[in-house]
């Protein structure tokens, strides 16, 4: 291997190399004998394999020959390629539900029908419409109809009953008929439809049927003493009704049936402990005590050694895998396995959510949002084999490769080539798996952090909160703003603004809420409006990323204190969002810092930091000066 | 309500015959009585023109009964491009009946017919296929298939577009004997990968295979010109101008199309067949295979190489009246006797009934077509992106054992199970390295055991799709070509696979493949209508299924042993 | 009064339109007009699964009702063209959207400001349209008749409907194509139920 | 009509081939070239593996297409043979362009004027006569069945 020297007298072609966890970037530049830089060109491409592994080395190379040809240059003019000294970080993801509803006997059904029939409330005894004309005159009759029933027939039917003198105070549909069925009635009562499980509902019991007019909600079946007084109970039954009162708030239409021991319950469900290890402690907490319970332990662990979950849950499962998957990656043909004792769970990320949930009892499909908790965690170990990356790509390019220096210091030097950032810096290097900060002191001391929980957690948080069960379309609505197509000429923009077209928009977005992508609208499959799909999407983000950089931050500032810090700058490929800058700016702003998203060598926005970083250090090296490239 | 239930009873009472007759699946198939006023009629109709022709100043000035002002776009076309005007009026003054026994007399050798067919209107030919019985169809294809040896083309889809079942699938039917792959995509965006899948599997399984994914225009030459697929079919053609119009074609912009695909080595042919213009409404009152020979003759006047036709996705319209099968079988007969290369059908779903299934391709599988079907499903039907297939893998064993019986060539071949499972994994292997070469989402060894033992979709672990569709986006953004797989096969140590590749993309380079009927042997030689001339020429001529071939087509899946009765052969 | 009807296609009902007049543009928004062809509960009774139109038109004015929308009918004489028919009724609708549907049963829903090929929702399989997707495609019509976002009723498939139905299908386009009147426009009807109905 | 081998706008070859000659790849590999002038025997492995080839390496080139036109009318083809020269025509024009000028042809998507233009270019920057006699008699055809596009002028919305 020969290094070669065809530029003028003393100028050296450098390559930084930053092995990302999904990118890797390069930066080509020329040092002069006085150090001086000149920045030749930079380029990203695909990190092959997990980073820190040997894998990495045909994405390091094509970069580097992305950069080279960029910038005009041949492999065979190259003096060094730095590499960042890199150590592997996984992360994974895991949901576990906390929470389940129950309803018992069939006593309630609160779904919410989009077309319930009439209006007011409607309390009789519950009888099938086939037995309708059994029944006496004078007592009131709340009529059920099994499915199979034609809306014709059943209005009929009924309306054949009550000339009859049968007092008919509301109906319970199967089908989506309560519009039809209410339109063709002789006297109009409040109606329920789309109770798939329609014969569940228990005959002969005191039922009470409510539908609230268009736009508006129940007011008596949802209110604990309007259940008491409808029902005759005492305040012990009251209180034990006051669930199903809980349940159904909100609803436009609702069904309470009276029955000896009905129930709804709202259950936790065990799902076994998380074991943190860390400052001389071990702690264990409870997964369903919710994020709040878990974060408070993470932080008394500090910084943290190991965790583990139960084994067989979701959470147990996940930590394993984490580490089992590191273990695989670390070993290395010819050398013996890395135990998976070696390797250790060093942050975890708990954030509150909800799933929709189908309620275990239900007659017509209710869906219960049910709390659950998800959790990041990441796991990084000592062993790098990086030098192993660095030979190799040295025999790949006929060029001298070596560490240039480690990760979080070299991003936060190539921040410093955002225009108008100094010392003390701190950088927020917001990932897919984990958020990273490091901290350039005043005086050059710098100290870095992984912690749990980036773009993909807001992702799954997306998808399931909205119940998309689709992780693409979850990505699109992370990435892109919202609108809602109301004609084929015009869409309503996330903050209310209206854009008009002339060309016709495509027919399969019409009428949808929609993700603005740079190749055209793309519908969102969900029954939420707007607004809905944006405050889970802001929440998503604001729970992990804005959670985490002040978790990070605090972890890396003089005595954790966030007012210590001056200069913010926020890397890596989240920090292009359209949205989470702003947000972590925000919570930024009372402690008196500069927030705002990299523009590092005042050109390539928050790309490419660490592999600038790599060059500027190399020029600043000491042992560098006057002295030419050592080997 | 579904599609398949069995007909309802009138009430009164019946037969048990008559109940076990009902309830034959043939009894589910649709059938329909003519209107030929409309065109719902296959060969035999009133309203068909009489044949006539006149030439004037080197050019054809009436055909079929019109002057050339009243020619619409498809008269003019075949008027200036398909018929030999020099000797167009001497072909057409021959009594219809003398050049039918032309067809089916081997001592007319097949260039003598051709000296004819050249100069033939469409109304002419119509009215010489007409006075064939479906045996003296047959007995013409004999003769006029344009290739000696006749071959079979498989469709090579999945249900879920998952690339790892294409490639175990194309490798498994390569072996089988298909000489032809083809593939189609549920999710358009998956092409780039299915692609890669296909011509992977398929060099696997047996070096020259010809792969093809059917696309919209600019992606499936795009493909090709990558060298990701090696040649092109789905371009279809119509046998009235409005329905034509209607598919937003002319004939030349479809001429000017076939040109673009040759002049970037792609082989071609077009797409065509008895009921499209019925099915849509504007058969102007002709017969379904009057319009067909007329969709024949453009493709031969485009300069297209060879046709797909029989009938393909109208399949259910000629099933459906008097006559029609007699109609599909002929329209293949009469791209034959123009000279073009026959895909000839049998690749839709076409009967529900099992008999009626393997009648409709004797027609094809007897006399032996340049691919008898133009998509035999290799993989279960459930997986079939093409609608489904008239034969699927379920029928494999009984292919072979009609081949076995008749001493026929259908193309395929009884393999053992080791052999089968050896290719599978090796082609679910090879794709593991490529993607993992070109960085595309992993393919995981779970994945690659069950692409071994695996029958559809099904057996297959979930993919993650969004990560497939930015790989296959990725594939078009980073412009791969067959190159960077044979670079990728080369280097995880599959040379055999790689050679096989850079050997096919060689051929691209040469143009042989362009020529009439070509396909490319498991020793990588073109064989052509030009060097591999049907010789048919009386009994003892032509093709032979004899040697080295028959003795593996006599192998089936269980074979007594004479030498000892108590085991299998094979 | 005490035997309950068993389904809700019942064979009994009848359906004959009587033509009120010319078909105008409809000026309000909460309506959704059916635009039928010429063939519709005339020349023809069923579909091509013999359902017959006059449950498919109860059912598509049904789900068109649950949703507290109005249906319009028009029948088109002048085209059998499912997209045209369509396309004529969405430019005739109050909302701007229309339900296009043919005599076999193929079935298109439309809106006017759309190209004429285009279409909201198209359901080309006519042999797999059942009572119960009627009422879906009508419910779905009136939801965007509201500026709602339904989800597109789920489209059937099944590889052996052109062997059964393919030819069928051809014929009865054919024939409705046959029943064609060029000079006539659109007319506006009434759909007049037979026995079984007491609504 | 234009379909004489010796109208070819690009270098004629010389050689006269024969059904014999057929596959060139096998028989006279000497007389096949890629388009950046390699033989095609040089397409190896080791040229593979060495990144010499790249994707215009296994493209065809118009001199190729007139060899395989020149046995397609040895064999009896001649409405082959003059696809293979349209198609030996069409090398030089780029992807997107063949696409655009194919889209052109569609009915009633182009004027009359718009397809004498599309003539004019094939003939005057790629040198594809063969090729604009094709539009010049779609033109011809478009006109007489009204399948021109009309005027922008007189289009209605």
């Amino acid at each position: 291997m020969s290094t070669r020297d065809d530029g003028p007298p003393g100028t050296q072609l450098v390559v930084g190399v930053d092995i990302g966890n999904s990118t890797t970037e390069a930066c080509l530049a020329e040092i002069g004998p006085d150090g001086s830089i000149s920045y030749l060109g930079t380029n990203l491409t695909r990190t092959t394999g997990v980073k820190g592994t040997p894998d990495n080395t045909a994405g390091a190379l094509s970069a580097i020959r992305g950069a080279l040809a960029r910038g005009g240059r041949s492999a065979g003019e190259v003096h060094r390629v730095l590499l960042n000294e890199a150590t592997p970080v996984i992360s994974g993801l895991a949901m576990e539900t906390i929470t389940e509803t129950i309803i018992t006997e069939s006593t309630m059904i609160g779904h919410n029908p989009t077309t319930p029939g009439g209006e007011g409330l409607g309390v009789g005894t519950t009888r099938s419409i086939g037995e309708l004309g059994e029944q006496e005159p004078g007592q009131p009759v709340v009529c059920v109809v099994p499915p199979g029933w034609d809306f014709d027939d059943a209005a009929a039917a009924i309306n054949a009953a009550v000339g009859s003198g049968v007092e008919v105070v509301a109906a319970i549909l199967a089908g989506d008929d309560a519009v039809l069925v209410t339109n063709r009635l002789v006297r109009p009562v409040p109606v329920v439809d789309e109770v798939a499980a329609v014969e569940k509902v228990p005959l002969g019991m005191l039922a009470a049927v409510e539908v609230a007019a268009p736009g508006r909600t129940i007011r008596t079946l949802s209110n604990s003493y309007g259940l008491a007084t409808v029902f005759g109970l005492d305040p012990a039954e009251t209180r034990q009704v006051s669930p199903v009162a809980r349940a159904l708030t909100g609803n436009r239409s609702a069904v309470v049936v009276r029955t000896p021991s009905g129930d709804v319950t709202d259950r936790r469900i065990p799902v076994g402990e998380l074991v943190l290890r860390g400052a001389g402690k071990t702690l264990r907490v409870d997964v369903d005590a919710g994020a709040e319970a878990i974060m408070d332990a993470v932080a008394r662990a500090q910084p943290l050694d190991d965790a583990h979950g139960e084994p067989g849950t979701h959470v147990g499962g996940m930590l394993a895998q984490v580490r089992d998957t590191m273990a695989d990656v670390m070993d290395s043909p010819g050398q013996p396995a890395v135990p998976v004792s070696d390797i250790a769970i060093r942050d975890v990320l708990a954030v509150d959510t909800f799933v929709p949930a189908e309620v275990r009892g239900g007659l017509a499909g209710e869906v219960a949002l049910e709390n659950a908790v998800a959790l990041a965690a990441m796991v990084r170990t000592s062993r790098s084999r990086m030098q192993l990356v660095a030979d190799l790509v040295s025999e790949g390019l006929g060029a001298e490769a070596a560490i240039g220096g480690i990760e979080g210091e070299m991003a936060v030097n190539g921040a410093l080539t955002t225009p108008g950032v100094d010392r003390p810096v701190a950088v927020l290097d917001l990932g897919g798996g984990s958020t990273d900060a490091a901290l350039l002191t005043r005086e050059g001391k710098c100290t870095a952090v992984h912690v749990a929980g980036a773009g993909e957690l807001v992702t799954k948080l997306i998808d399931s909160e909205l119940a998309l069960g689709d992780r693409e379309v979850a990505e699109g609505v992370k990435w892109f703003p919202l609108a809602k197509v109301e004609s084929f000429f015009h869409i309503r923009h996330e903050d209310g603004t209206v854009q008009f077209f002339d060309e016709p928009l495509p027919p399969h977005v019409y009428a949808r809420v929609v993700v603005l992508t740079p190749e055209g609208p793309a519908p969102v499959p969900t029954r939420h409006g707007l607004d809905s799909v944006r405050r889970v999407r802001r929440e998503a983000k604001r729970r992990v990323f804005v959670v985490n950089a002040l978790r990070a931050l605090r972890q890396v500032a003089p005595a954790g204190n966030l007012r210590a810090l001056e200069f913010v700058v926020l890397l890596g490929g989240s920090a292009l969002d359209f949205e989470i800058p702003d947000m972590i700016a925000d919570a930024l702003a009372p402690h008196g810092i500069v927030c705002g998203t990299g523009n590092v060598l005042g050109t390539e926005g928050p790309r490419n930091a660490v592999a600038s970083g790599l060059v500027r250090a190399y020029a600043a090296a000491p042992v560098r000066a006057g002295q030419g490239p050592t080997r | 309500m579904t599609s398949t239930a069995p007909r309802q009873s009138t009430g009164h009472r019946q037969s048990l015959r008559t109940e076990i007759l009902e309830a034959r699946p043939v009894n589910l198939d649709g059938f329909v009585e003519e209107w030929p006023e409309k065109g719902l009629v296959a060969m035999e109709s009133a309203f068909d023109p009489a044949p006539s022709v006149r030439v004037a100043g080197g050019q054809i000035v009436e055909l079929d009964g019109k002057l050339r002002d009243d020619f619409d776009f498809m008269d003019t076309f075949i008027a200036n491009h398909a018929i030999d005007v020099a000797s167009a009026e001497e072909s057409n003054a021959i009594p219809s009946a003398e050049i039918a026994r032309m067809l089916i007399n081997p001592s007319v050798s097949r260039n003598a017919v051709l000296a004819v067919t050249r100069g033939l209107t469409p109304a002419k030919v119509l009215d010489v296929v007409k006075l064939m019985n479906v045996v003296e169809i047959m007995q013409g294809m004999q003769k006029m298939r344009a290739r000696r040896t006749p071959a079979n083309q498989g469709h090579s889809t999945s249900a879920r577009d998952n690339p790892i079942q294409v490639a175990a699938d194309a490798a498994e039917g390569a072996l089988r004997g298909f000489a032809e792959l083809e593939t189609t995509l549920g999710v358009l965006r998956y092409a780039p990968l299915v692609a890669i899948a296909l011509q992977v599997g398929g060099q696997v399984g047996r070096g020259g295979v010809l792969t093809q994914c059917a696309l919209e225009e600019a992606t499936e030459l795009e493909l090709g010109m990558r060298g990701i697929t090696a040649y092109a079919e789905t371009i279809s053609i119509y046998g009235t101008e409005s329905v034509f119009i209607d598919g937003d074609d002319t004939p030349w912009s479809k001429a000017f199309l076939a040109a673009a695909y040759a002049s970037r080595g792609i082989k071609m042919r077009f797409t065509s067949g008895t009921g499209s213009e019925v099915q849509m409404g504007n058969a102007e009152g002709k017969s379904m295979l009057y319009l067909e020979i007329r969709c024949v003759l453009m493709a031969k006047g485009a300069g297209v190489q060879g046709l797909q036709n029989g009938s393909i996705s109208c399949i259910g319209v000629p099933g459906a009246v008097p006559g029609g099968l007699r109609a599909v079988a002929a329209e293949n007969l009469v791209a034959s006797m123009v000279d073009l290369e026959c895909a000839s059908g049998n690749d839709q779903s076409f009967s529900h009934s099992a008999m009626r299934r393997t009648a409709r391709a004797m027609p094809q599988l007897l006399p032996g077509t340049d691919f008898v079907c133009s998509g035999y499903s290799s993989v279960p039907n459930a997986d079939n992106m093409f609608a489904g297939s008239n034969f699927d893998t379920e029928d494999f064993d009984d292919w072979n054992t009609i081949q076995r019986d008749f001493q026929v060539d259908g193309g395929l071949r009884h393999v053992r199970e080791d052999e089968i499972l050896q290719a599978r994994e090796k082609a679910a292997r090879a794709l593991q390295a490529v993607f993992a070469h070109l960085d595309l989402p992993p393919i995981t060894d779970d994945e690659v055991v069950a692409a071994t033992y695996a029958n559809s979709s099904n057996d297959y672990p979930f993919r993650d799709v969004l990560s497939d569709l930015k790989g296959a986006q990725s594939v078009m953004d980073r412009g791969i070509t067959g190159l960077d797989l044979v670079k990728g096969l080369e280097s995880s140590g599959f040379h055999d696979v790689a050679e096989n590749l850079l050997t096919v993309l060689r051929q691209r380079v040469s143009g042989d493949l362009l020529q009439t009927s070509a396909v490319l042997t498991a020793d990588f030689v073109p064989l052509s209508a030009i060097n591999d001339p049907n010789d048919y020429a009386g009994p003892g001529t032509g093709y032979r299924l004899e040697g080295e071939r028959w003795e593996q087509l006599k192998k089936l899946r269980h074979v007594t042993s004479s030498t000892n009765p108590e085991t299998e052969v094979g | 009064m005490t035997t309950p009807p068993a389904t809700a296609a019942q064979p009994g009902r009848t359906v004959s339109l009587r033509e009120i007049g010319p078909a105008r543009r409809g000026t309000r928004e909460d309506e959704v007009v059916v635009a039928l062809s010429p063939a519709f509960a005339g020349h023809f009774s069923k579909t091509i699964v013999d359902v017959p139109h006059a449950e498919v038109l109860r059912q598509l004015m049904a789900g068109i009702e649950e949703q507290g929308v109005t249906a319009r009918l028009i029948r088109v004489r002048d085209t059998a063209d499912l997209a045209a028919i369509s396309h004529i009724g969405a430019k005739l609708s109050g909302s701007g959207i229309s339900v296009g549907i043919l005599s076999r049963g193929t079935t298109m829903i439309h809106q006017k400001d759309l190209a004429r090929l285009s279409n909201l929702e198209l359901f080309p399989q006519s042999p797999l349209l059942d009572a119960a997707v009627f009422r879906m495609i009508g419910s779905n019509a009136a939801q965007y008749a509201k500026g709602e976002s339904p989800q597109p009723v789920p489209t059937r498939n099944d590889q052996m409907a052109r062997p059964r139905w393919q030819a069928k299908a051809a014929l009865l386009h054919l024939k409705e194509f046959e029943c064609i009147e060029g000079d006539r426009g659109p007319v506006e009807v009434e759909a007049v139920f037979g026995p079984g109905t007491a609504g | 009509m234009g379909t004489s081998p010796t109208t070819a706008p690009t270098t004629a070859p010389t050689t006269e081939l024969t059904s014999a000659d057929y596959p060139l790849s096998i028989n006279r590999p000497e007389l096949l070239r890629t388009p950046t002038g390699k033989s095609i025997t040089a397409l190896t492995m080791d040229a593979v593996v060495s990144g010499e080839l790249s994707a215009e390496d296994l493209r065809i080139t118009p001199e190729t297409l007139q060899l395989q036109a020149q046995l397609a009318d040895a064999s009896g083809r001649p409405q082959l043979a003059g696809n293979f020269r349209r198609a030996a025509e069409m090398t030089a024009i780029p992807d997107a362009e063949v696409l655009a000028m194919y889209n052109a042809l569609r009915p009633r998507a182009s004027t009359g004027a718009g397809l004498a233009e599309l003539a004019d270019r094939l003939e005057s920057a790629y040198s594809a006569p063969v090729c604009a006699a094709l539009v010049r008699e779609a033109a011809e055809v478009y006109q007489r069945r009204d399948l021109l596009a009309r005027p922008a002028a007189d289009s209605d919305h």
